[in-house]
């Protein structure tokens, strides 16, 4: 295991250090040590939180700032935060207008998200949740309470993020974050496993010379284990599954999101790119947002998730907004057109 | 009618605490065959974290329970957090403060953290989890009392139902948590979870036992 | 090999096609395929240019926009770029008020700019160049005109390109950026190789449990090659480099910047960030900016490089303009304290 | 005197790029041994480009040495292109368009060829690279002149100087470019770049004999 770290038991604590003092002009430390905020206050306006495992950096704390998430509750390296943090997480960000609790589909997360609610509830906090579902992988069309969540996420908080920055109430900022990941479907290709540093071995297997089609964030199994093939063939057994499934069509806008794993190379994020781009506009589907990058990894997996939203003007309001966050940075008014 | 003193009950949770770290590695190693291996690594920090948090305090049994659920609550991510910390900080709360806790009050208890668990998650009876063991206890506790046996029957008529429901699991596929995954595969190993809880039920069965006096 | 390309040879070709697709609103082609520039022009000011071996991204292409570089010549996988393609970024780039073009010291990039200059010189434009030799390891102390450059670049590109920006003369710029680099002081540690996709095997090697201290970003050998350490010994390691060259001391005010080297997680970085912050306070060295990412990578090496810039007043200001790029982008007046 | 037509010199430049076709392969391997094993990729890449290029025109001796630079210049990175480009074209203006080349036209484009390099490169003989045989060939070729030898005899010298010269960097340490990081251990091997531009100058004496004329 090459890695850079102290104690492998303490790689979540070891890294919050850094990250708080790396960027004390965007996040600060709270009374729960495992709870970030970004600076400033939510004061009368509706406060965006999230929360989830840790291992996939920038996600979550990458995305707290000004115009996107304002409370984080971190969890360990793949595994859930604890109730406590996202109870304390709500109350760092409720500003008097309640809480939008933006999240992805994994059990503990929705277990603890739950618990902690009941908890603010009795305090008077309100909160509501998005949980977002947009890995086309996990479940069937018809089961989409089962699907997980997976970069499409950082779609929704900037959407949400964008629409509680500007003033909304709870309803509005819940109605857009959700129009967001109902209109947002994902799907990922592993082309490695990743190890976590307190196990010291992959704990799940990707050969030499196969590809995981619909691989988790976490390694969770895909839908089939193929031949490695081309960029090009990455891409088009990806569309297959997506494009079907929203639908996407003929004559769509669409914002596409290309996020590496971890380990794979951002050039080749560029080719997956190129390859989806052509593809798409011989559908006749319109990418007019595009964001390729490692924006939400898996440790040092290599492979990709490719993730497709339907865009509309209030949408595409939302992602323009003013962001400044360490993982996603948005000049008004500057984007790919 | 045979009841224990709440006062003098923190032994029963101590009893809980050291079966978890007893058998830490067994639990893990059971989470391994289907999950990720790290149920008894889990479940030892939070109970751990108790104990310390415990020496600190001269705590009844019911204040030791609220501490198991205050800790896995808040230092305990992941399912077995908010689950069993649902479970013990819904029993701590389920009888006001009573000097001395009788079958019916310990029943109000069960009942209490099951309800809790209904707000967070669905599995049930057949989908290998601490359910399994959770559900099938509630179920034979409550008939004995029922039935007019004692406290002390009606615990072994419980541990008994526990037994029964953790090794039920072996014949299960998993619908819930990480091993539900694997389908098929996950058929022919116990449950984690259901082991825990088998294992907790029968320490907090084997704490009141020896706690019980007749009133 | 377990990589998302096409055709092995053209990943530079492939990738640049996805690459300007992506973010047509910062960059665009221009009528060398092997020249991107930033949308806008240089009419009436300097203009930079920067170029090098593809397979560092975001560097270099990542780092066009306003505020930073205007136009670059990209090289095959780790190999300078043509002659041919310095010439035609310096006409990109050449707004009448002459070119500043700040590259990294390898020999062929190095010829390729000084015969790429003799033929800009025929069509009478005036171009100066800096060469960043930030990378410690590379040679001793008395001979840093024989030391590579590495992350450092980035921090030199960001002070220039601000300095271009606000319409500073050829020798403002060329100054500003002598000193940026000049002040700046960089060491890497390599914990894996990595694989060049037309090569198909690594072409050096890292056995498992150890460490290259010094490593250069194409694998280049380091100073020593050490057992696997914490992230604590393996800042101290590095500092212990960094620190004396310089000389870095007591009361100094710093630029930091930790790059992943393409594979280790981004978590890690923060972990080694931390690590660095707490020695330099303990020195009463005070970090006033940080950079914490993969900023300048090597494929899908693990590993990381730590760089250090001498802060002054004009170096402040220049590092905190605003600039708009893929592999960077800061808002005014916004910046890690 | 003798000396060559220009106008019908190409088949020295086709010459050159055949030898480099033919040896791809073999250079690649001695630049695999301290290097990174692409030299003759990298070379044969330029030159066949090159190739092609001129089967579309119908070019002199000069403006086939022209195309080579020029696509050297605008085709390869690395340090072949310069160096290699900086040669074939400042050869190719050396000399204003003369409808024959003799002796002292062809050593002015040598002398200007070198010239060229001085700008991008630092290397001298002894440094393990094709200065090792560039610099002698010019110097021997330069001697012969001299010493009143003909074109033939002046070619013939400047050959044997280009291969001692190859053989000799066998026994240095590199000192520029890659193979320059492995310091000593990179003693023992011919350098690449020696052995392309031997190969080269050989095709182009060979080249330049078979066109020969008494004037
Ligand atoms: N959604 C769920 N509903 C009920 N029980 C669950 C659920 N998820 C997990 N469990 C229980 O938790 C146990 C695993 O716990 P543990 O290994 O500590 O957590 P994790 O699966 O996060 O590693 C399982 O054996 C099962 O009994
Ligand atoms: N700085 C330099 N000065 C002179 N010759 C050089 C220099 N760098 C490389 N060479 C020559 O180039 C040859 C290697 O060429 P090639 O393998 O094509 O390039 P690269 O080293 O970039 O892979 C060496 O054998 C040497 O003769
Ligand atoms: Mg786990
Ligand atoms: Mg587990
Ligand atoms: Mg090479
Ligand atoms: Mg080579």
């Amino acid at each position: 295991m090459q890695r850079i770290i102290n104690r492998p038991d303490y790689v979540v604590e070891d890294m919050l250090k850094g990250f708080l003092k790396a960027h004390s002009d965007l996040v600060v430390a709270t009374s729960n040590s495992r709870v970030v905020r970004a600076v400033g206050d939510t004061e009368g306006r509706v406060g965006v939180v999230t929360g989830g495992g840790s291992g996939h950096k920038p996600a979550f704390i990458g995305y707290l700032g000004r115009g996107m998430v304002d409370a984080v509750a971190v969890g360990e390296v793949f595994s859930s935060p604890t109730a406590g943090a996202f109870l304390d997480a709500f109350r760092e960000a409720n500003g008097g207008k309640g809480v939008a609790c933006l999240y992805g589909n994994y059990s503990g997360d929705n277990m603890n998200v739950k618990l902690a609610m009941k908890m603010a509830k009795r305090e008077g906090i309100e909160i509501r949740t998005v949980v977002a579902n947009d890995d086309v992988a996990s479940a069937p069309k018809g089961q989409s309470e089962k699907r997980r969540g997976v970069a499409g996420e950082i779609l929704m908080w900037k959407v949400g993020g964008a629409k509680a920055a500007s003033g909304a109430t709870l309803d509005e900022v819940i109605a857009v974050a959700q129009k967001a990941i109902d209109q947002t479907k994902s799907i990922g290709i592993g082309l490695s496993p990743c190890t976590l540093p307190a196990v010291g071995h992959p704990n799940f297997e990707i050969q030499e010379g196969t590809m995981e089609v619909g691989i988790g964030h976490h390694g969770e199994p895909g839908i089939a284990v193929h031949t490695l093939e081309s960029a090009n063939v990455m891409a088009e057994k990806m569309l297959d599954v997506i494009l079907p499934d929203q639908p996407f069509s003929e004559g769509d806008e669409v914002a596409v999101l290309v996020s590496g794993l971890g380990a794979t190379p951002v050039m080749e994020l560029y080719i997956l790119f190129g390859e989806v781009e052509e593809k798409l506009k011989e559908k006749g589907i319109r990418i007019s947002r595009s964001y390729v990058g490692n924006y939400f990894t898996s440790l040092e997996m290599m492979g990709v998730t490719l993730t497709l939203m339907k865009l509309d003007d209030e949408l595409k309001a939302c992602l323009d907004a003013e962001a400044d966050t360490v993982g996603l940075k948005s000049f008004p008014g500057k984007h790919s057109v | 009618m045979q009841a224990f003193s709440n006062e003098r009950g923190l032994p029963i949770v101590e009893a809980m605490i050291r079966t978890i770290q007893d058998n830490k590695t067994h639990l893990s190693e059971i989470d391994g065959m289907i999950g990720d291996g790290d149920h008894g690594t889990n479940m030892n920090k939070g109970f751990t974290l108790c104990e310390e948090r415990l020496q600190a305090m001269d705590a009844s049994f019911l204040e030791g329970l609220q501490v198991l659920g205050d800790i896995l609550f808040s230092e305990i991510g992941g399912s077995m957090g908010p689950i069993y910390g649902t479970i013990f900080m819904e029993m701590a709360g389920a009888v006001k403060t009573p000097s001395r806790i009788d079958e019916h009050a310990f029943l109000a208890m069960l009942e209490a953290g099951i309800a809790g668990l209904d707000e967070i998650i669905e599995a049930k009876v057949g989908d290998k989890t601490l359910m399994d063991v959770l559900l099938p206890a509630r179920d034979a506790f409550s008939g004995a009392v029922r039935d007019g046996k004692d406290f002390r029957q009606a615990l072994d008529d419980m541990v008994q139902a526990c037994v029964a429901g953790r090794d039920a699991t072996v014949g299960m596929v998993a619908r819930f948590g990480r091993s539900s995954r694997l389908g098929e595969r996950s058929r022919g190993v116990l449950d984690a979870g259901a082991a825990s809880c088998c294992l907790l039920l029968q320490a907090m069965a084997k704490g009141i036992n020896e706690l019980l006096e007749d009133v």
